[in-house]
């Protein structure tokens, strides 16, 4: 009989202290708000309320972006990658390091090394990529990075990129034409040979 | 407003006509309308406040937006208007092994219940649709209806889940009957009337006449009303009917579309009912707190609205606070809490009436 | 619940607190048998408030062994041991890393482990298979001691083709699940596992995955299982 | 015999149901609400890591390793590090070590945060839920800064770890939990000593310490079961050996030892002690150092196999690695904390009632794509 009785008080008390607490919540509302209303506003990534600066961060996971410039082809991303989603062709250049007008080929780095080898074709497939910033870490000319962050003089944060069709997630690096304009130069070396 | 003012006023107005049915007719349909309006306005709103509480609870601002356009609105006051479009539009399934008579009737059995029930609630001195005699009776018989139209979606839904919900309520709404029904004596024994007007008319005068002050037992009588009818609209921390985390949906899983937003619609009136009936059973109705200030029509208006408002707002306090109770343990708290001390409570009054009063 | 139940449930509880479970596991209704045993283990609770196992501290396992002492590790102590006690069992040498033994005598020897009670290895940490070349499939097991607090390891290997090995699902219950496991994925059969059905992998799959040799199948149900994705090659 | 067998349903809880965590499918026989016997069915998140394994890098597996265990992903690759290295013998420097505890603790805090919460929700109660919610945000916006990942980190190596700790870490770190810690007060209050959960959980589900041993149950769950077993005290890994803490274990506080309220309150002691944990080792870690000084040029351990455990918020993550001496491994096999905990279901929930199972479900604090892998 005692126990019926604490049971009912316990549910009692219990019970308002829970009601104290969401009532606190709904009046302070103003000060305990976390929502971000999204589209509208954006915190600079990862700073919320804890008092941290843009740009002390490690780094960003964001969107892989490559410096097709200063690719030399070495394939280290390629071999890197988990989930394989990176695809490089590379085609060894007529000369080293000399640019090649006709595609736009750029024989020096940013870092100055001389480039040996054409990149034809520099696919990344974002659908399959698993953001683990592995491919990042290998590159000797630190040309494949992820967006934003640290990296924001590079290329600016870059999250919202949803497209309409899948394949338009593939992102193909390597400049339009660099193929078939290797192609067509392959004919005039030989002749020259 | 009773039908009977509305007949005479038009009659008055429109001599020319010769047959009185036609009038008749037209003063029946407008108070249903203005009716259903009530029940529709209801749920918008309610969903509206019921969102904000919730999101102002958990820290969050619930549907917000910066303009009409895009996003719902001001603070989202157009939300639940965009909820109720989509629903609209929604496409309309009916399981293909369901039982198709009883699917479509469930909503409109539940519908119904919660619709006629509102008839007698008095909003003020004079609006009422109709002021029976048995009133209040009349309400919680009509209150009762809407699980014949739960089991009913229960059961036609052909979906186990659905099935557990409808079973689970029959028996949790039958039960809870009980309590809410011998707290509600405890309001005819001190006003001796059955008429939702009657019962308003003795608690005139300021709070001190209101029946939840009579005497202790009557405010324990209105704990356990209030509880219990919490039980009866299926509401946390008793809604094991519809428990979206252990039957996914209970007995509206099957339901889409404007069928759903019925169940949807006849909760939020259910509510209303309830919570009208406690308000002009135990705080007094359409009476100002206040003797003598603030009593006029509009008024009453007014003060019945806001109590109706104040009790469906600590129905969404509980919902946003508490777990949810397990179906045994909710038999328990009827059985073996509510209805002792629901009993004690009718003795104590009597007792008290024949002491002090 | 009825009268006759309650009375009956009593009479069980009585029975499993004197040691007898087999009255109570010869129930024929579930409900009634997992009553019966929710009753009992209410019962048990009552006697002794809490059966707390508190691992003791790290101490060298103290085994008598006549002949020369091999080493202290642990695997060749208690491989030793297998041997005195199930000669033949064992199939190479001993060594530090796990005990090799052929599956015949298994079920026996796993009862053994876990009953003896200077050993008592009550946990089953790890069950795993292996495909160890040689037309050879291993079964590996990792027994720990929660009361002892020490490490072995096990390893049977059995032939690709016929491969059998006793299941000890009865003796650590979680052999159940990971036995299906190994069994889903290397096709070791357990003799005697009372559930032997795949795990992981849908009932109709050809091939064991984890073999080194296995091919993935060309369609599932008639859904070719691509191998190439669109637009990339 | 006067007893009514009613006729018995077969239900499918899941593959697509708010409760079960991730994709389960639990087939139950009940007669009305009475469950009489429940099979848990999986594998509908199978995406072969064991066999992926074998196909890549020791340092390709790690990102892998996230995706078993996604809510406790850190958790996941320090298991995974700590057995490469015991096999390779490998020496990581002292702050390394101090970093994979930080964030190995506050891994545990928000997992059993989400472990928490979500139980709540299954119960019936939503504001715990946000609330914990919200202050796992603010864990793992730290995460973030760190290693540039909310949920999937990659953040431990073979030797080290991937970034050093941004400045400023330690003070956020300190700052969140001085704002922490009056929390888990709040959550007591809102959720653990209400009544109608008390009545929820206490009492159901009773797991006895025998059995619990015997599935193999570990970590929390076996814990509230009154065992007093932790890998980090009783085998310590990594530098725990080196912090003052203590190994929370159920007490039957509200119903009997071993039931779902105790599951749900060893959870909430054990957020409280690495709480402790943390202000020891923010303390304490070495303000220099370089965190990439053991990670080796090539992972090639030498010929062997290895099993080794660590204390995941879920309980005993066991690691077999066999390698070959060759940069790919022959075989890595996760024993997970939550296939075993998985297991009991059947014989915990039978004679309980449908929303028992639920709540028992919970307590277990499964997590699917560790148990399918």
């Amino acid at each position: 009989m005692i126990k019926y009785f604490r049971d009912i008080w316990e549910s009692i008390s219990t019970m308002m202290t829970g009601l104290g607490i969401t009532w606190k919540h709904m009046v302070h509302i103003r000060r305990d708000n976390v929502t971000l209303q999204y589209p509208e506003e954006k915190w600079p990534r990862p700073e919320r309320n804890i008092g941290f600066d843009h740009s002390n961060y490690n780094v960003i996971r964001s969107r892989l972006q490559v410096d097709i410039d200063d690719c030399i082809g070495c394939l280290k991303c390629e071999r890197a990658c988990p989930v394989q989603c990176i695809k490089i062709v590379t085609e060894k250049a007529p000369t080293r390091g000399e640019d090649i007008q006709e595609i736009g080929h750029i024989g020096v780095t940013s870092n100055s090394s001389r480039k040996a080898m054409v990149v034809t074709r520099f696919d990344i497939d974002m659908t399959e990529c698993c953001y683990c910033n592995l491919c990042t870490y290998p590159c000797p000319e630190e040309c494949i990075f992820m967006t934003g962050g640290p990296n924001a003089h590079k290329h600016p944060i870059d999250y919202e990129f949803s497209e309409f069709d899948r394949s338009d997630l593939i992102y193909r690096f390597a400049k339009p034409g660099t193929k078939e304009g290797m192609d067509k130069l392959k004919p005039t070396e030989k002749v020259k040979a | 407003m009773t039908v009977d003012l509305l007949f005479s006023w038009l009659s008055s107005l429109t001599s020319t006509i010769e047959d009185s049915s036609i009038l008749l007719l037209v003063a029946i349909i407008i108070p249903c309308v203005a009716l259903f309006l009530v029940m529709a306005v209801n749920a918008i709103v309610m969903v509206y406040v019921e969102r904000k509480v919730a999101a102002f609870m958990q820290d969050r601002v619930g549907p917000m937006g910066q303009g009409v356009g895009l996003h719902a609105g001001k603070w989202g006051l157009l939300q639940t208007v965009a909820d109720a479009l989509k629903l609209l539009t929604k496409e309309d399934i009916i399981p293909e092994k369901a039982d198709k008579f009883l699917f479509i009737l469930a909503p409109f059995v539940i519908f119904i219940g919660a619709f006629i029930a509102i008839v007698a609630v008095p909003f003020g001195e004079t609006v009422i649709v109709a002021d029976f005699n048995i009133g209040i009776f009349y309400i919680l018989a009509m209150g009762s209806l809407g699980v014949i139209g739960i089991i009913i979606a229960g059961w036609s839904s052909n979906n186990k889940w659905s099935l557990y919900g409808g079973m689970r309520s029959a028996a949790q709404i039958v039960s809870y009957e009980i309590p809410a029904g011998l707290s509600i004596i405890v309001i005819i024994m001190l006003t001796g009337t059955l008429s939702m007007q009657g019962i308003i008319e003795y608690q005139s005068g300021g709070m001190g006449n209101w029946i939840i002050f009579a005497n202790p037992f009557a405010f324990i009588a209105f704990l356990i009303y209030f509880i219990s009818v919490i039980a009866e609209t299926n509401r946390t921390p008793f809604d094991i009917p519809e428990a979206e985390s252990e039957l996914v949906g209970g007995f509206h899983t099957e339901y889409s579309g404007m069928r759903w937003s019925f169940f949807f619609l006849s909760e939020y009136a259910n509510m209303l009912v309830v919570c009208a009936v406690a308000a002009a059973g135990f705080l007094g109705g359409w009476h100002s707190p206040i003797p003598g200030y603030f009593d006029s029509n509009g008024w009453g208006i007014f003060w019945m609205l806001s109590k109706i408002v104040f009790l469906i707002f600590i129905m969404m306090w509980f919902r946003w606070t508490f777990p949810r109770l397990r179906v045994d343990q909710l038999m328990n708290v009827c059985w073996k809490v509510f209805l002792p001390i629901s009993l004690i409570n009718i003795f104590g009054v009597g007792v008290w009436t024949l002491i002090f009063g | 619940m009825s009268v006759d139940q309650e009375k009956l449930i009593a009479e069980l509880v009585e029975k499993g607190l004197s040691g007898d479970m087999d009255s109570i596991n010869a129930i024929e209704d579930r409900v009634l048998r997992s009553k019966a045993k929710s009753a009992l283990a209410k019962a048990k609770r009552a006697a002794k408030v809490a059966t707390k196992i508190v691992p003791s501290e790290k101490k060298t396992l103290e085994v008598s062994i006549d002949d020369k002492q091999p080493s202290d590790n642990l695997n060749q102590k208690i491989g030793h041991m297998i041997d005195k006690k199930f000669p033949g069992s064992l199939d190479s040498e001993l060594n530090d890393t796990h005990i090799q033994l052929k599956p015949d005598q298994w079920f026996d020897i796993a009862q053994w482990l876990k009953s003896e009670p200077s050993l008592h290895f009550d946990s089953l940490q790890c069950h795993t298979g292996m495909d160890v070349g040689d037309e050879k499939l291993e079964a590996r097991y990792n027994f720990h001691s929660m009361t002892h607090d020490h490490y072995i390891e096990i390893r049977i290997a059995v032939p690709r083709d016929n491969a059998h090995i006793p299941s000890i699902e009865q003796i650590w219950r979680i052999g159940d699940w990971f036995e299906r496991e190994t069994y889903d994925m290397f096709g070791i059969f357990f003799d005697g596992h009372r559930d032997h059905r795949r795990m992981l992998l849908p009932e109709d799959w050809e091939g064991y995955p984890l073999r080194k040799d296995y091919e993935v199948q060309e369609t599932y149900h008639g859904i070719a299982i691509p191998k190439v994705k669109e637009g990339w090659e | 015999m006067g007893v009514v067998h009613g006729e018995q349903m077969v239900l499918n809880i899941g593959p697509q149901h708010p409760s079960t965590h991730g994709v389960l499918r639990l087939k139950v026989k009940t007669d009305g609400e009475i469950i009489s016997e429940i099979t848990p069915v999986i594998g509908y998140l199978h995406r072969c890591f064991e066999k992926h394994c074998e196909n890549m890098t020791y340092d390709q597996v790690i990102p892998y390793t996230d995706r078993c265990d996604y809510l406790a992903a850190m958790a996941n690759n320090f298991g995974y590090v700590v057995a490469v290295e015991e096999l390779m013998e490998l020496k990581v420097p002292e702050k390394v070590d101090y970093i994979r505890v930080i964030m190995a603790e506050f891994q545990r805090i928000a997992s059993h945060l989400l472990a928490l919460g979500v139980y709540g929700l299954d119960i019936g109660a939503f504001t715990p839920f946000l609330f914990m919610l919200r202050d796992r945000e603010r864990i793992l916006d730290m995460f973030e800064m760190t290693c540039g990942a909310r949920l999937l980190y990659n953040y431990m190596w073979v030797g080290g770890v991937s970034h050093d700790l941004p400045k400023g870490f330690v003070e956020t770190a300190f700052q969140f939990l001085d704002y922490f810690e009056p929390q888990i007060e709040e959550y007591n209050n809102l959720l653990t000593y209400n009544k109608i959960f008390i009545e929820r959980t206490a009492d159901i589900g009773v797991l006895p310490p025998e059995v619990a041993i015997s599935y193999g149950v570990s970590g929390p769950n076996l814990r509230a079961s009154g065992v007093k077993w932790d890998l980090r005290k009783n085998a310590p890994y990594s530098i725990y050996d080196k912090f003052d803490f203590d190994v929370c274990i159920g007490d039957g506080g509200q119903g009997s030892l071993g039931d779902c309220w105790d599951r749900y309150y060893v959870r909430m002691l054990e957020v409280k002690e690495s709480v402790k944990i943390l202000r020891q080792a923010l303390a304490q870690i070495p303000k220099d150092g370089d965190v990439h000084q053991a990670i080796p040029k090539k992972i090639r351990p030498p010929k062997g196999s290895i099993y080794s455990r660590t204390e995941t918020p879920r309980g005993d993550l066991g690691f077999y690695i066999e390698s070959d001496g060759s940069p790919i491994p022959t075989r890595v096999k996760m024993r997970s904390p939550a296939f075993t905990a998985l297991a009991v279901l059947g014989e915990l929930s039978e004679g309980w009632m449908m929303s028992d199972v639920i709540s028992i479900l919970g307590s277990l604090d499964i997590v699917l794509g560790e148990i399918d892998r």
